[in-house]
């Protein structure tokens, strides 16, 4: 079963195997200066060389990635919340939040580091601040989908607003929520390097700049290998998480087309 | 339970010399390189603890100048160069320098080893690569118009650097310090070089190490301990560039210097430099701030916080530097 | 005064109308209209498809406001009206989320008692009606009567006293339909509850109702109001009797006669 | 009525007001140096003063994320159709899209240099790799939320697969869809500023980073609150777009809490 | 071949059964079971709720597989059966971004047909079912019966030979239904129909088929086929000679006397 699960997947690692390999020859083939784009073996064999170090540095990011994306996951629902409490509060905040997805990071990081230093908190906070945005978007569009004949429903039982939004226009709103989330996580690591661009002493972000300075364009990419991996884990626990904790939507909601197919030329 | 006492005792011990030491922060202008090898030669050879102070080097923030972070008080020293300095005195923000790394001016401009230029006047129309200073355009100028031509180019300004779009053949002149130009031979870019004082810029300084006037009136005696041992450290990586250049290697964070031959090729290329022979390591003199500036602001590159242009005689050069931290 | 005055109508509409805007055009759905229920009384309105039966519904229950007219609860004028009603809407509505047995215990939830108390009950009226099976499966898997019946177990573990059950019996068949009569019967008994009920089964709208109403096509003004005088208890053999029969034909009659569509 | 409709953005307006002065008496009173955070007076007088060069520099931004935003949305489309026709499609490329996505500029910077030199073609690419990816993933989320009844609906009357997505779960995925286009148009205009980063003669990027340079933090704010502007009329137009594209979703789905408060309390 | 073979089935069942997954629990809902419909025929299948009647339709209609067992029609067995069979599913299922008209034009555009060519066939069916005036509103404004009348008409302007139609008048009042029905006749004998219909109604499922068969509760088999002596064209009146009611009271026996909940 689980094995089958894996070998579904194979349609990716043959098309992500067939791209390095073009990849790699065009490479060879010399058409492009390595020092700009390395081989995909270079690019390996450095990541080996290194791994140690670059593990070291993953681990720092991640842990700012993991604690940016939950305090962004509960700060884009608090937002959704809020904004859904009264259109004059949606009305004031909304813009708010577009603003603030605007502000680049070269306005940002002489404030953050007066205000936080160092430390992991500017990193959490330029994390939390690119992704809570697509969260908040995806969930307060989620919220506004609500079904009319339940909300009546409730109405006619008296339910308050609270009770409302709980027992039905967040769990309608989850699918998209999730969304979000997966557009969200897949920002993450890279919110993340970027925070640590603000001036850190650890992180992969850090350690692209480093080896952009000393010109190993092999080691940048060695980095960007890991960040992707890390970027594609999210995006999977993720995806596997609403899968666990909605089991109803997959009963209601229609698979892709090639499900359709399926069962249409089912034996 | 031995180790328990063990690491009692080092924590207790470590305490004790930590209580004397005074914490001290220092700001880079980029991930380490020699520039910055005197001072980490003092922090591991310990000249810092002697002096009493506890040096951490804060992390290179791409974008925050270490000018920003020193007036504001959130380092003690950081470093920079004339034309940040002079910007930053146009523009009200109150940072001093106390010492100049190198003596003389370390900048090129450089084009393609196989570019078919011999003199920066052929530049003239060509595709100047820039970092988006507003002081590059009258240097680059100025090197064009003293090779003979006009000084007229196109400036495409690059978020990435100049190297690497040299590389790529997208532009055809960049300005880069030496270093950068040993480290791109070092990858077999072979690179033509100007030297931009051979052609009439100035020989100002860059970098250097800056203060604030706060720091200057409030902490002078410790400014004077930390310029001791960083004096000692750049004295020690002028005369033994491969052990400076390893104990840089060493005491920069993990991962900093993928290539260590390209370490210590760069320090081999920079330590002469670090003094001229005439001066000690650091001083600097009022001729090469006053050959900037009088250089730089007739061109009106240089405004104020209100976008006027300032004039020569409101930014002295004695306001920017001072040698009292020199011994 | 609570005390004394017994005839007291449940719930007493004058003058009530409505009307919905279609894009500029105004649609008139009820003419100004006058009901009342006694409480514990039973009574069924009948009518043609889209006269407004579920719009009169929406307004009793508190989610639509009347163009026009007021509404009085135990006598007195009430402009909020939610939470005292037990409202069975026409469509199902239950939430794909939540489990059958989820679903039907919504009403506790809403009014924040603890599971416990109605589990019991619900598992038993699950039992029942057929549903135990299905008591953990979602919704959706659920046949179109089987969904039907949930609703109307929902809506009687919130509130008994007083229902608003719209076409609550119509995709169900003779035999379950029935079952769930006489237990509706049962209840209304018990609880002394004052129930609306629309129908399109003039038997069923017999062998239920104290009073039937006969709405008219839209806009809707009550055409006949009919008093059901079988005894009680119910059972289908009444509708067999001539003043049954009689009252039957009248009724369809009424209905078939009215130019409705 | 128009009048009504711009009075009901008084809130939004009285709380941007407000934030200003806070922020306007913050700087003031000396807590933070002028040249970290500029006062929002300062601001606007630098905005006025240098308008012109600013403007000309909007422009040249406006348009790259314009067409930018517009290729992004095709793509995004287009990937969302190509995913949805086989699962081995979808497991195949959604990896490689979630990959896209963690490429860092400094790394592209130079490919798209070499490839494409200084036009406008790198900084549409840039927006268009920052901005397709939350319309697929929405509109991709969106296809799979179709209802099953209907979609049965189609079968039974033989739809082929392309009537299928066509008239049901596209339509049905356009909530989604414009939740994920208004993502990527907020993220459009910034984007276009990284692209510009990657080398360019003109725009606000440019202008920002030339500012940084020269020491004027006014100016980079200045600049900062052209884009903020810019992308708030943007999200507002996908959101006025979304309004008339889809009158029937108004109808059958719920306001905000705020309206059901209205509703309840009506006079 | 066609040509002689005159009394082959339209469609022809044969040891069809079905079964869902539960979780892990697998439940039983069609036992192996035959049924055929002859060309032109018009037969009704009652049974009680949630015995596995929409499934049957769902499994005919080539939308669900049946566990085993195999669907001829017009004598070949058919694994691919969509398209050719006009399908009314219980829930009105309207796509809420089309207007009424729109919905009931999916069939044609579906089938790629111009729009004018029905598009006046569509106007007249919703002038005379009293939908005229909604043409050009959205489904959620529509009362339930009134839905249930625009299913009903999008089937018909898809496939009009072969039509499976579930509960299509559950939503209907008296006057509605009776003109649904008797248009519902027309059309069957105007194309010569083969029409499976699923109610509740017993008297509906006497007005309308040729064949009325019973099924069992869950897991469903075929109590009993009741062939309908009345004579054609039905009128109501019909329903009250002697052998109707007689088949009438048979009917509900079945169905009450079978225990079904
Ligand atoms: N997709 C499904 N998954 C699991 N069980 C299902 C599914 N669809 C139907 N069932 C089950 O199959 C049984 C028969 O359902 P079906 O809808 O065919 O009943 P029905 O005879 O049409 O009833 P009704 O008269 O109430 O519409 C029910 O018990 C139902 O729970
Ligand atoms: N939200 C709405 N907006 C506009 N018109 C509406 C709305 N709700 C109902 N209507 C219209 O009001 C009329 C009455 O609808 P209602 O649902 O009350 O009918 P009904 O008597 O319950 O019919 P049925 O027996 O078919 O359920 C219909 O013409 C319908 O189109
Ligand atoms: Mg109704
Ligand atoms: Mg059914």
């Amino acid at each position: 079963m689980k094995l089958r699960r894996i070998a579904s997947y194979g349609p990716a690692f043959v098309l992500a195997f067939a791209l390095l390999l073009i990849w790699e020859l065009y490479v060879q083939a010399g058409s492009i200066d390595q020092l700009i784009l390395p081989a995909p073996s270079t690019i390996g064999s450095a990541l080996l060389d290194n791994s140690s170090t670059i593990l070291d540095h993953t681990l720092q990011t991640l842990e700012e990635t993991i604690l940016g994306l939950a305090i962004a996951t509960v700060l884009g629902v608090l937002f959704t919340i809020l904004m859904d409490f009264s259109s004059w509060i949606r009305k004031a905040v909304y813009p708010l939040l577009i603003i603030s997805q605007t502000i680049p990071i070269i306005a940002l990081a002489p404030l953050l580091l007066i205000w936080f230093g160092f430390g992991i908190t500017p990193k959490i906070i330029v994390v939390v601040l690119y992704c809570f945005f697509p969260i908040t978007v995806a969930c307060a569009d989620g919220l506004l989908s609500t079904d009319k004949d339940l909300y009546r429903l409730l109405r006619s039982m008296d339910a308050n607003r609270w009770q409302i939004l709980w027992m039905l226009r967040l769990p309608a709103a989850l699918p998209s929520f999730f969304s979000g989330l997966r557009i969200a996580a897949t920002y993450s690591v890279t919110a993340a390097i970027f925070g640590e661009f603000v001036g850190a002493e650890k992180g992969l972000g850090i350690y692209i700049e480093m080896a952009t300075n000393a010109h190993a364009i092999r080691l940048v990419f060695a980095a960007i290998v890991v960040t992707a991996l890390l970027s594609l884990l999210l995006f999977g626990c993720i995806s596997l998480i609403e899968w666990l904790a909605l089991p109803w939507y997959h009963l209601s909601a229609v698979k892709t087309l090639q499900e359709y197919h399926a069962e249409k030329t089912q034996p | 339970n031995t180790n328990d006492t063990a690491t009692t005792q080092t924590t207790a011990g470590s305490k004790t010399s930590n209580q004397k030491l005074t914490p001290f922060k220092v700001a880079l202008d980029f991930t380490p390189n020699p520039n910055h090898t005197g001072i980490y030669t003092a922090l591991a050879k310990g000249w810092y603890k002697q002096q009493g102070i506890d040096v951490s080097i804060l992390p290179f923030s791409q974008n925050a100048f270490p000018d920003v972070l020193v007036a504001s008080g959130k380092a003690d020293v950081g470093i920079s160069g004339t034309e940040s300095i002079v910007l930053d005195d146009a523009s009200n923000q109150n940072v001093v320098s106390i010492a100049t790394i190198t003596q003389h001016n370390t900048s090129y401009l450089v084009t393609r080893a196989d570019a078919l230029i011999n003199s920066p006047k052929d530049l003239d129309g060509k595709i100047y690569g820039s970092y988006g200073a507003p002081y590059e355009i009258p240097i680059m100028s100025k090197v064009i118009q003293h090779a003979g031509g006009k000084g007229k180019f196109r400036t495409i300004t690059l978020g990435t650097d100049a190297i690497s779009a040299l590389r790529s053949k997208q532009i055809d002149f960049a300005w880069v310090f030496n270093l950068d130009i040993v480290g791109a031979e070092h990858q077999g870019l072979q690179l033509k070089k100007f030297a931009v004082t051979d052609y009439g810029v100035p020989d100002y300084y860059s970098p250097t190490i800056v203060t604030s006037k706060d720091e200057i009136q409030k902490n002078s005696d410790l400014l004077k301990r930390f310029m001791q041992a960083t004096t000692q450290g750049y004295e020690f990586a002028k005369d033994h560039p491969d052990e400076a250049a390893q104990l840089l290697i060493n005491t920069a964070p993990k991962g900093t210097f993928p290539d260590n031959k390209l370490v210590i090729a760069s320090q081999e290329s920079l330590s002469p430099l670090y003094t001229d022979g005439t001066q000690k390591w650091g001083f600097q003199s009022d001729a090469a701030w006053n050959g900037y500036l009088n250089f730089i602001l007739p061109t009106g590159s240089v405004q104020d916080q209100k976008g006027k242009v300032v004039e020569a005689k409101n930014l002295p050069a004695s306001a920017l530097y001072t040698n009292q931290f020199i011994q | 005064m609570q005390t004394t005055n017994k005839i007291q109508a449940k719930i007493e509409l004058q003058q009530i109308s409505k009307s919905f805007m279609h894009g500029k055009k105004r649609i008139e759905v009820l003419k100004p209209l006058d009901m009342s229920v006694a409480p514990g009384e039973f009574i069924s309105i009948v009518g043609p498809s889209g006269c407004g039966k579920s719009t009169l519904f929406n307004i009793i229950a508190g989610l639509e406001e009347a163009s026009d007219g007021t509404i009085a609860i135990d006598g007195e004028i009430r402009r909020k009206r939610t939470g005292s009603i037990g409202y069975m809407p026409q469509r199902p509505a239950l939430m794909p989320w939540r489990t059958v047995e989820e679903n039907i215990l919504l009403g506790p939830d809403v009014r924040r008692k603890p599971r416990q108390e109605t589990q019991a009950q619900a598992r038993e009226l699950l039992l029942r009606f057929g549903l135990a099976d299905f008591a953990h499966q979602y919704p959706s898997t659920l046949s179109g009567g089987m969904q039907q019946r949930v609703a109307l177990l929902r809506t009687v573990l919130f509130h008994q006293e007083f229902l608003l059950l719209d076409e609550p019996f119509g995709a169900l068949d003779a035999l379950t339909r029935l079952k769930m009569q006489m237990w509706l019967l049962e209840l209304w008994e018990s609880f002394h509850s004052s129930v609306l009920f629309i129908t399109h089964d003039v038997r069923e709208a017999l062998l239920l109702s104290d009073k039937i109403y006969v709405l008219s096509m839209r806009p809707a003004t009550i055409l006949r109001v009919v008093t059901v005088d079988l005894p009680r208890p119910r059972r289908s053999a009444h509708l067999a009797e001539p003043g049954a029969v009689r009252l039957e034909q009248e009724l369809l009659g009424l209905l078939l006669g009215e130019e409705s569509i």
